[in-house]
C-alpha cells in the first residue's frame, strides 16, 4: 500500500467516565480501509463496534469520547477537528446509516424532505431542487413510484422502504466512506440480501468505501473483503475474509465462526445468533485482567491472566492471543 | 375610657365638617370609592339584596323614602318633604318631592311608590323588603293573593300618598333601607332594569363590569341642587384588604375601609395618619352560647367565660384598638347606651370559682363556630383558646362560611358561636331580639327567656314619651350584661382612610362605607381625570 | 376528520351529565342556603318568614329528586336555569363573564408559553448549565408559591414600588390591568411548562432521528429548528391544552384578588351565596371549555403528528 | 419529633403581649400577631402540611393506578368509564371541587385528605392506563397469561413494578401542588381546623400584614418553598433511578 489509505486509525482509544474514573470502552484499535474497499467489523453486542463507528464520525455522545489515538481520512487526521469543520466532513465525505431505520427517521417530518435536507445542507441546493433531488435519490435506491413517496412519513412507509430512505440519505452526497452499523438487524429476513445487496451495489457506483458493523459473520464474509474481530473493545484479529473462515486465529473468532452454520445453509436456517460461546461479553467496568477474552477462553493458561496479549502479525492480518494458531 | 373616645370622635367629625365648610366644592372629576365586602354585587335589583356590599352601589343610583341622617342620628324623609303620622300612629301621609327624575327623565309620583311597595309584596317573589312592608295595612293580603292591590297604600294626589298599618308603626328605621328604594313603575318590569338599573340616585348607572366595578355619571335633574359635585363615580369591588391597601397607597382608590393590621400601620404612617376617618358603629362582636348546651345553661359559667376572657388585651392587641369594649348589648353609639355599666374584669380566678359553683371545676369542651372574619371570626377564637384552657375550658373550633354560620345560629345548631350583629341604630329592635317571643330565626339566636327583660321590653314598645323608654331600655341592657347570655366582646370602630383630595365623607354610624355620595366632591390635587 | 370531531363532541354529553348529576348533589348537600347567605355579614338581616318564603319560592324546599329532575329538564332543552340573586337567566350571567375569563387566560398561558417553553429549549439544551439550574429554581418558585401571595407581590412590586401597573381592576380590558393578574396566574403552567418543554427535548435529544441529523452534518441550531422544535411540540401542546383548560378554575384566587370580572369570582361568589344555579352553570361551562380545548389540541397535534390518526 | 425541638407549643403558648415582635434571640423566626413563636408553629405546620401533602398525594396515587392499570388492561367499556371519570375530574375546577367537600365535611384533617385526596389523581390515572397499554401485549405478560395467572395478579406483579416510576416522580410532584392547594383553601377561609397551624394557612393569615410585619408570612412561605422544591428534586432524583431509559443512558 503505498499510496495512504481512504481511513486509517491507529491505536483508537474511547474512554467512558463514570463518576471520576475513565475507563477505556475501546483500547488500541487499528485497521485501515482503502478507497472502494468493503471492509466489516465483527463482534458480539458491546463489543465496541458501533461506539468505533461513532467515534469516526465524531458523534460520540458524553459519557463516552476519544481518549486516544489518530483517525486519518485522505491522510488528515479528522479525531481533533474543531466541531464546525468535523460538521463539514459529516454526510459530505463521511456517513452513516443506523440499524434501526424506524427510530432512525424523524417521525413527523416526510421523507423526502428528510433527504432534501443533504442537498440544501452540502450542495447548497434550494428547497425546491433540493426535493426534486430526492425523488431521484428515492429511485435510485430502488423505491416505487418515488414521487408519491417523497411525500409519505417514515411510519407510512415498511422497514426495508425506511431502510432504503436512510441509504438514499447516506449516500445523497457522494461520501467516500459510508459508515453501515448493523443495517439489516431490525429487517425482514426476505429483505435484509435487497438491502445488503442495495448498498454494495451503490457504494460500488459511487466508488465509496464501506464499514459494515455486524454481529452476523455470515453476513460480513458475503459483503467485505476485510474483516476485523471486536472483542470487549479490542480488535481481537484481522485477516482477509476468505481466511478469517478457513483459518480463524483467535479462539474467538474459531467461536464466531463454528457457531455458524455451514456456508449456504444461512438461507435456510435464517439469521443466527452467536449464542454457543460459553458466556457474556463483560460490562467495560468489569473488564479481567490479562487477555480479555480469558474467562470464556477454551486455552486460556495463566499467561493469559497476567498479561494482555500483544498483537501478532500474521500473513495478511494480525491477531491479538497469546495461544493463536 | 369610652367617654374619652366618644369626644375624640366627635371632635375629629367637627374638624372634619369645618374643614368642609371652608372649601368651596368643586364641581367635576372622578370619585373613586370602594366595595370592601365581597368580591362581587350580589344583584342590580336592589330590591332583591340586603347585603352590605349592595347597599354601597345603591347609594349612587337610588333613593329610599327615608335616610338616615348622620349628624343627627336618626331617619329622616328623603323623597318626602313632610310626612305626618295620625295619633294612634297607624297612617303616615307622606308628601312627596315634586323635584325628584328618575334617570330616564320621568318625575317620580305617588304611583311609584305604591308600585314600589306592591313590588315588595310579590306573591312570587320572595323580597328582603317585605319585612318592612308587611305592616302596611292589606299587604300579606295582597302577598296571599286575595287582593288585588295593597289595601293601605292609597294615592290622594301625584304627590301625596297616604300609607295604613296594621300597628302602629315608626316606618323611617325600616324605610331607609336601600332594599326598599322607590323604583319608577314604567321602567322596572322592563328585563333591562335587571342588568340597567334607574333610579332617583345622585349618579346615573353607566356600567357594570361584574365582579370589578360600577360606574355612575352625575344625575343633571338630581333634586339636590348643585349636586352632586363630581361627573362620575367609579366603585370598584375590592374585597381582599391587602389588595385595596395597594391600591389606596397607589392613590388608585379614593377610600378604603381599613381593617385592624391596616389601621396600625396607617396610624403609624406620617401622610396616611393625616386622612383617617373613624366611627362608632352600631354593631356587637359576641360570642353566642346556646343554653340547650348544658354547661352554658348556667349564668355562672357564661359569667365566668366573660371574666376568663382578657377582652381589653385581645381588643388591644390583636384588634389594635379598632373597637370599644362591649359592656353589654347596646353599643356607645346607640341612644340607650348606659356608660355606667362596668364591662366583666378580667378575672381568671373569679371564673374558675363561678366554674366551680356550677359544678364544672374541671372544666368541659364546647364547640365554637366561627367564620373566618378577622374582627369578629377565627383570629380572635385562636386569641381566646389559650386563655379558656387557663380555667380548664377547652374549645373545638369549627370553622364555616358565612352563610353557614348564618344558616346555623337561626337554626339553633351550634354550641357556641362568634358573630357581629346589627345593635342599631333604634335601640328597641336590637333589644327586641332577646324577647322571649322573638324566634331563635329572627334574632332570639341564644334562646334569651327571662320574664323580666318580656315586660321591659313590651312597656318600652307601648309608651309614646322617649325618655322613658330610653329608661326602659337600659334597664333591660344592664339585666343582659348580668345575665350574660354572651360573651360581650366590643363595639366596632370603623375607620376608613381616603385621599386629601377627598371630601364631604360622613361619619355614618349605620355603616361608614355607606355615604352620601351627593355629598362627596374632590379637588384637582385627584389624579383621576 | 369531521365524523371525528363530532364523535368527540358526543363523546363529551356523558361526561357533562355526569358533572351536573355530581355537582347537583354535592351543592344539594352542602350547607348554608342563598337565604341564609343574604344575613352572612351580621349587618344586613333577613327575616325568618322571608327566608322561608325566599326557599320555597327558588324551588329549595323540594326534595332532591324533584330538584334534581327538574334540573335535568332544564338542561336537556339547553337551559341553565335561572340565577337565585340576579334572577337574569344563568346564562346571561356566565355571558358577561366570558370574554375577561378568556382574556385572563390567554395572557397567562400566552405569558407561559412564551417564557416557560423557550426556557425549557435552552434548560435542556445546556443541561447542567446556569440557565439550566436557574430555570429550574424559577420553575419551582412558581409551583411553590401560592397565588395570592404572588399576587400581592406583584401588586407591591409593579404598582406601588415601580408605578408601572395599574394594581386592580379592569380597566378598559386593556393589556396594562391584565398584565398582573396575567403573570401570577401565568406562573406555576410557566413552571410546569418549563419542565415539561425541558423533559420532552431532553428525551427527543436523545432520539435515534437526531443523532440521523447530526450524522449528516448538520448543525446544532439545525438540528433543533428542522428536527427538535415539531417534536416538542406535540407534547408541549399537550400540555398546554390541560393547563390551558384548567387555568380558567384556577383563576378563582387571583381574580377576586385583582378585581377582575371572570369565571373564576363568579363562581366562587356563587359558592359563597349558595347561588346554586350558577354554580352549576360556570362549573358545566368550564368543563365544557376544557373539553373544547383538549379536543383542539388533540386535532392540533394529529395535524403536526402523522402518527397521529384520528380513531 | 416537633414537640422535642420547638421551643414552646404552638397553640397555647400565645402572649398577645409577644405579638408581632421581629425575630431575635428569644423568637428566633419572631412571633405573629397572637404572640405566638412562628419558630414553633412553622415545625408543627411541618406535620400538618407534610401529612397532607404525603397522603392525599398516596390516595390519589392508589385511585389514579387502580382505576388507570385496569383500565388499561381490561379495556372495553370499563376503560371507557375510566376514561370519562378522568377526563370529568380534569375538567372540573378542582378547588371548587375541594372547597364544596370542606363545605360539607367542615374543616379539618380528615376533610383535607378526602378533598385533595379524591381531586387530583386524573394525572395519575393517564398516566397508568397509557403504560400499561404499552405493556399489556409484552411478552412476559401474555406468559403470565398462558401460565393461567389472574388478572389481579398479572396486574400486581408484572404491570405495577413497570409502570411505577414516572407515578412515583407524579406523586412527588403532587405533595407540592397538595400543600399549594390546602394554602388556597385557606385563603377561602376553609381550610385546617384552627388554631393548629399548617404552613398555607399560616401564611393566608399573615396576609394583611405583609408590609408591617413580613417575617409572619416569610417563614411558612420558604418552609413551602424549601419541601417543594425538596420534593422536586427528589422526582427528579426517582425519575433518574426508575426510568429504565435514564438508566441505560447512563450505564
Amino acid at each position: 500500500m503505498s499510496e495512504a489509505p481512504l481511513l486509517s486509525v491507529e491505536n483508537l482509544r474511547i474512554d467512558l467516565a463514570i463518576a471520576d474514573a475513565r475507563h477505556a470502552a475501546v483500547k488500541d484499535v487499528s485497521f485501515a480501509i482503502g478507497r472502494g474497499e468493503t471492509y466489516g467489523l465483527v463482534g458480539e453486542s458491546g463489543c465496541g463496534k458501533s461506539v468505533t463507528a461513532l467515534a469516526l464520525i465524531g458523534l460520540l455522545k458524553a459519557p463516552m469520547s476519544v481518549g486516544g489515538g489518530r483517525v486519518r481520512l485522505h491522510g488528515e487526521e479528522i479525531q481533533a477537528l474543531p466541531a464546525a469543520q468535523m460538521r463539514k466532513l459529516r454526510g459530505k465525505k463521511i456517513s452513516m446509516i443506523f440499524q434501526e431505520p424506524m427510530t432512525a427517521l424523524n417521525p413527523v417530518s416526510p421523507v423526502g424532505r428528510q433527504i432534501a435536507e443533504m442537498f440544501v445542507l452540502h450542495e447548497g441546493a434550494t428547497w425546491r431542487e433540493a426535493e426534486r433531488r430526492a425523488v431521484e435519490a428515492l429511485a435510485s435506491v430502488r423505491v416505487p413510484a418515488p414521487d408519491r413517496r417523497v411525500k409519505d412519513f417514515p411510519h407510512q412507509l415498511s422497514g426495508g422502504m425506511r431502510q432504503r430512505v436512510m441509504i438514499a440519505i447516506a449516500l445523497a452526497c457522494n461520501p467516500d466512506l459510508l459508515l453501515a452499523d448493523e443495517p439489516t438487524t431490525a429487517l425482514d429476513v426476505t429483505v435484509q440480501a435487497e438491502i445488503l445487496e442495495l448498498i454494495r451495489d451503490l457504494s460500488a457506483a459511487k466508488g465509496a468505501a464501506v464499514l459494515m458493523i455486524s454481529h452476523d459473520l455470515g453476513l460480513i464474509a458475503n459483503m467485505c473483503a476485510r474483516v476485523g474481530v471486536m472483542y470487549a473493545g479490542r480488535l481481537v484479529e484481522e485477516r482477509p475474509s476468505q481466511e478469517i473462515f478457513s483459518a480463524p486465529s483467535h479462539p474467538y473468532t474459531k467461536g464466531l465462526v463454528a457457531s455458524l452454520p455451514l456456508l449456504g445453509d444461512r438461507a435456510k436456517h435464517g439469521r443466527q445468533r452467536l449464542r454457543e460461546i460459553a458466556g457474556v461479553v463483560p460490562a467495560v467496568t468489569n473488564f479481567p485482567a490479562g487477555c480479555r477474552f480469558n474467562p470464556r477462553c477454551p486455552a486460556a493458561s495463566d499467561i493469559c491472566l497476567s498479561d494482555d496479549p500483544a498483537p501478532t502479525q500474521l500473513p495478511g492480518g494480525l491477531v491479538r492471543c497469546h495461544h493463536h494458531d | 375610657m369610652l367617654r374619652k373616645v366618644a369626644i375624640v370622635a366627635a371632635l375629629s367629625l367637627a374638624a372634619f365638617a369645618a374643614q368642609a365648610q371652608a372649601q368651596t366644592p368643586r364641581k367635576g372629576g372622578t370619585i373613586r370609592f370602594t366595595a370592601p365586602y365581597g368580591s362581587s354585587f350580589a344583584s342590580l335589583d336592589i330590591h332583591s339584596t340586603n347585603r352590605t356590599q349592595d347597599e354601597i352601589w345603591a347609594k349612587a343610583i337610588h333613593r329610599q323614602l327615608y335616610n338616615w341622617d348622620s349628624v343627627a342620628n336618626k331617619p329622616v324623609p328623603e323623597l318626602a318633604t313632610s310626612v305626618t303620622a295620625s295619633p294612634d300612629g297607624k297612617v303616615h301621609t307622606f308628601k312627596l318631592r315634586q323635584d325628584a327624575y328618575f334617570h330616564h327623565g320621568r318625575q317620580m309620583t305617588a304611583d311609584d311608590v305604591i308600585y314600589t311597595f306592591t313590588r315588595m309584596m310579590s306573591p312570587k317573589v320572595a323580597y328582603p323588603g317585605s319585612r318592612y312592608a308587611r305592616g302596611i295595612k292589606g299587604a300579606l293580603a295582597y302577598q296571599k293573593g286575595e287582593a288585588k292591590e295593597i289595601a293601605g297604600l292609597k294615592k290622594i294626589d301625584d304627590f301625596t300618598l297616604e300609607m295604613t298599618f296594621d300597628e302602629k308603626t315608626d316606618p323611617g328605621f325600616g324605610f331607609m333601607n336601600s332594599y326598599l328604594s322607590i323604583y319608577p313603575a314604567d321602567e322596572a318590569e322592563k328585563d333591562s332594569f335587571q342588568s340597567k338599573p334607574i333610579g332617583l340616585g345622585p349618579y346615573k348607572f353607566v356600567e357594570y363590569v361584574p365582579g370589578s366595578r360600577m360606574v355612575g355619571e352625575r344625575w343633571e335633574k338630581f333634586y339636590k341642587p348643585g349636586k352632586p359635585y363630581a361627573d362620575r363615580i367609579v366603585i370598584a369591588i375590592m374585597g381582599e384588604a391587602a389588595a385595596r391597601d395597594v391600591a389606596f397607597r397607589n392613590k388608585e382608590i379614593d377610600a378604603s375601609v381599613l381593617g385592624p393590621a391596616q389601621y396600625v400601620a396607617y396610624k403609624a404612617d406620617a401622610a396616611l395618619s393625616k386622612n383617617l376617618l373613624e366611627v362608632a358603629e352600631v354593631f356587637t362582636r359576641n360570642m353566642g352560647m346556646n343554653p340547650t348546651f348544658k354547661p352554658f345553661a348556667d349564668k355562672r359559667v357564661r359569667q365566668a367565660i366573660n371574666h376568663a376572657i382578657d377582652t381589653d388585651l385581645i381588643i388591644k392587641r390583636l384588634v389594635k384598638d379598632k373597637a370599644f369594649r362591649a359592656t353589654s348589648w347596646l353599643p356607645a353609639s346607640s341612644p340607650a347606651y348606659d356608660d355606667t355599666l362596668k364591662p366583666y374584669a378580667y378575672d381568671p380566678e373569679k371564673a374558675k370559682a363561678l366554674l366551680k359553683e356550677a359544678g364544672y371545676a374541671d372544666g368541659f369542651e364546647f364547640e365554637w363556630t366561627t367564620s373566618a372574619n378577622e374582627s369578629w371570626g377565627q383570629p380572635i377564637v385562636e386569641a381566646v383558646i389559650p386563655m379558656l384552657a387557663k380555667v380548664n375550658i377547652k374549645v373545638k373550633v369549627k370553622p364555616v362560611e358565612g352563610t353557614v354560620l348564618s344558616e346555623v345560629v337561626r337554626k339553633g345548631e351550634y354550641q357556641a358561636y362568634i358573630w357581629s350583629n346589627t345593635t342599631g341604630p333604634d335601640p328597641y329592635e336590637a333589644l327586641k331580639c332577646f324577647h322571649s317571643k322573638t324566634p331563635q330565626s329572627q334574632c332570639n339566636y341564644v334562646l334569651y327567656n327571662n320574664p323580666a327583660v318580656d315586660k321591659l321590653l313590651d312597656e318600652a314598645n307601648a309608651t309614646d314619651d322617649q325618655a322613658k323608654r330610653i329608661g326602659l331600655l337600659k334597664q333591660v341592657n344592664k339585666i343582659l350584661l348580668d345575665d350574660a347570655p354572651v360573651w360581650f366582646f366590643n363595639y366596632n370602630k370603623a375607620v376608613m382612610a381616603y385621599q386629601p383630595w377627598l371630601h364631604g365623607l360622613q361619619a355614618n354610624a349605620t355603616e361608614l362605607a355607606l355615604q352620601y355620595y351627593e355629598d362627596l366632591w374632590v379637588d384637582d390635587s385627584s389624579p383621576a381625570k | 376528520m369531521l365524523s371525528y370531531l363530532a364523535r368527540r363532541l358526543i363523546q363529551t354529553i356523558p361526561i357533562l351529565l355526569a358533572v351536573a348529576a355530581l355537582i347537583f348533589i354535592l351543592f344539594s348537600v352542602i350547607p348554608g342556603s342563598f337565604a341564609s347567605s343574604l344575613g352572612d355579614d351580621g349587618k344586613s338581616v333577613l327575616d325568618a318568614e322571608t327566608m322561608a318564603r325566599m326557599n320555597r319560592e327558588l324551588g329549595l324546599s323540594d326534595p332532591i329528586y324533584v330538584r334534581f329532575a327538574r334540573y335535568v329538564g332544564q338542561l336537556a332543552q339547553f337551559d341553565l336555569g335561572v340565577s337565585f340573586r340576579t334572577r337574569q337567566p344563568v346564562a346571561v350571567v356566565i355571558a358577561e363573564r366570558l370574554w375577561p375569563s378568556a382574556q385572563l387566560a390567554l395572557a397567562s398561558m400566552g405569558f407561559a408559553i412564551f417564557v416557560g417553553v423557550p426556557l425549557g429549549f435552552v434548560a435542556a439544551l445546556r443541561p447542567g448549565s446556569l440557565i439550566d439550574t436557574g430555570s429550574m429554581v424559577l420553575a419551582v418558585s412558581g409551583l411553590s408559591l401560592p397565588k395570592f401571595w404572588l399576587g400581592l407581590l406583584l401588586m407591591y412590586l409593579f404598582a406601588l414600588k415601580l408605578g408601572w401597573l395599574p394594581s386592580f381592576g379592569y380597566g378598559d380590558g386593556g393589556l396594562k390591568h391584565l398584565l398582573l393578574p396575567a403573570v401570577a396566574l401565568g406562573v406555576s403552567p410557566l413552571a410546569l411548562l418549563a419542565r415539561t418543554t425541558r423533559a420532552a427535548v431532553l428525551e427527543i435529544l436523545d432520539a435515534d432521528f437526531v443523532r440521523t441529523a447530526r450524522s449528516k452534518g448538520m448543525s446544532e441550531t439545525r438540528v433543533v429548528r428542522w428536527h427538535l422544535a415539531r417534536n416538542a411540540l406535540v407534547i408541549v401542546l399537550t400540555t398546554v391544552g390541560l393547563q390551558f383548560g384548567s387555568v380558567i378554575g384556577q383563576a378563582v384566587v387571583v381574580e377576586k384578588l385583582f378585581s377582575w370580572p371572570g369565571l373564576g369570582s363568579l363562581l366562587i361568589d356563587s359558592v359563597s351565596l349558595r347561588d346554586l344555579p350558577v354554580v352549576q352553570g360556570a362549573i358545566l361551562t368550564i368543563v365544557m371549555i376544557f373539553l373544547v380545548i383538549n379536543l383542539t389540541v388533540d386535532a392540533l397535534c394529529a395535524a403536526i403528528d402523522p402518527r397521529i390518526k384520528y380513531t | 419529633m416537633s414537640p422535642l425541638i420547638a421551643h414552646t407549643d404552638p397553640v397555647m403558648d400565645a402572649n398577645l403581649m409577644n405579638a408581632e415582635v421581629p425575630p431575635g434571640a428569644e423568637f428566633w423566626f419572631g412571633t405573629d400577631a397572637q404572640g405566638r413563636d412562628i419558630y414553633s408553629r412553622v415545625l408543627y405546620g411541618a406535620r400538618i402540611s407534610l401529612t397532607v401533602g404525603v397522603l392525599s398525594q398516596l390516595i390519589n396515587t392508589a385511585i389514579g393506578v387502580a382505576l388507570g392499570m385496569s383500565a388499561g388492561y381490561w379495556g372495553g367499556w370499563w376503560d371507557d368509564v375510566v376514561s370519562g371519570l378522568t377526563n370529568m375530574m380534569l375538567a372540573i375546577p378542582s378547588l371548587v371541587f375541594a372547597l364544596a367537600i370542606m363545605a360539607i365535611l367542615s374543616p379539618g384533617l380528615t376533610s383535607l385528605l378526602i378533598a385533595l385526596g379524591l381531586t387530583n389523581w386524573s394525572y395519575t390515572c393517564r398516566l397508568a392506563r397509557a403504560s400499561t397499554l404499552s405493556l399489556r401485549n409484552q411478552g412476559y405478560v401474555q406468559a403470565a397469561r398462558i401460565l393461567g395467572y389472574g388478572d389481579l395478579r398479572i396486574m400486581l406483579t408484572q404491570i405495577l413494578p413497570n409502570i411505577l416510576g414516572p407515578i412515583i416522580v407524579i406523586g412527588t410532584l403532587g405533595m407540592g401542588g397538595a400543600v399549594l392547594a390546602e394554602a388556597a383553601l385557606s385563603f377561602l377561609g376553609l381550610g385546617i381546623r384552627p388554631p393548629f397551624p399548617s404552613w398555607g394557612s399560616m401564611l393566608s393569615d399573615a396576609r394583611d400584614q405583609i408590609t408591617t410585619a413580613p417575617w409572619i408570612s416569610i417563614f411558612p412561605g420558604l418552609a413551602i418553598f424549601v419541601t417543594v422544591l425538596g420534593l422536586n428534586l427528589l422526582g427528579d432524583g426517582l425519575r433518574d433511578i426508575l426510568d429504565p431509559q435514564a438508566r441505560a443512558r447512563t450505564a
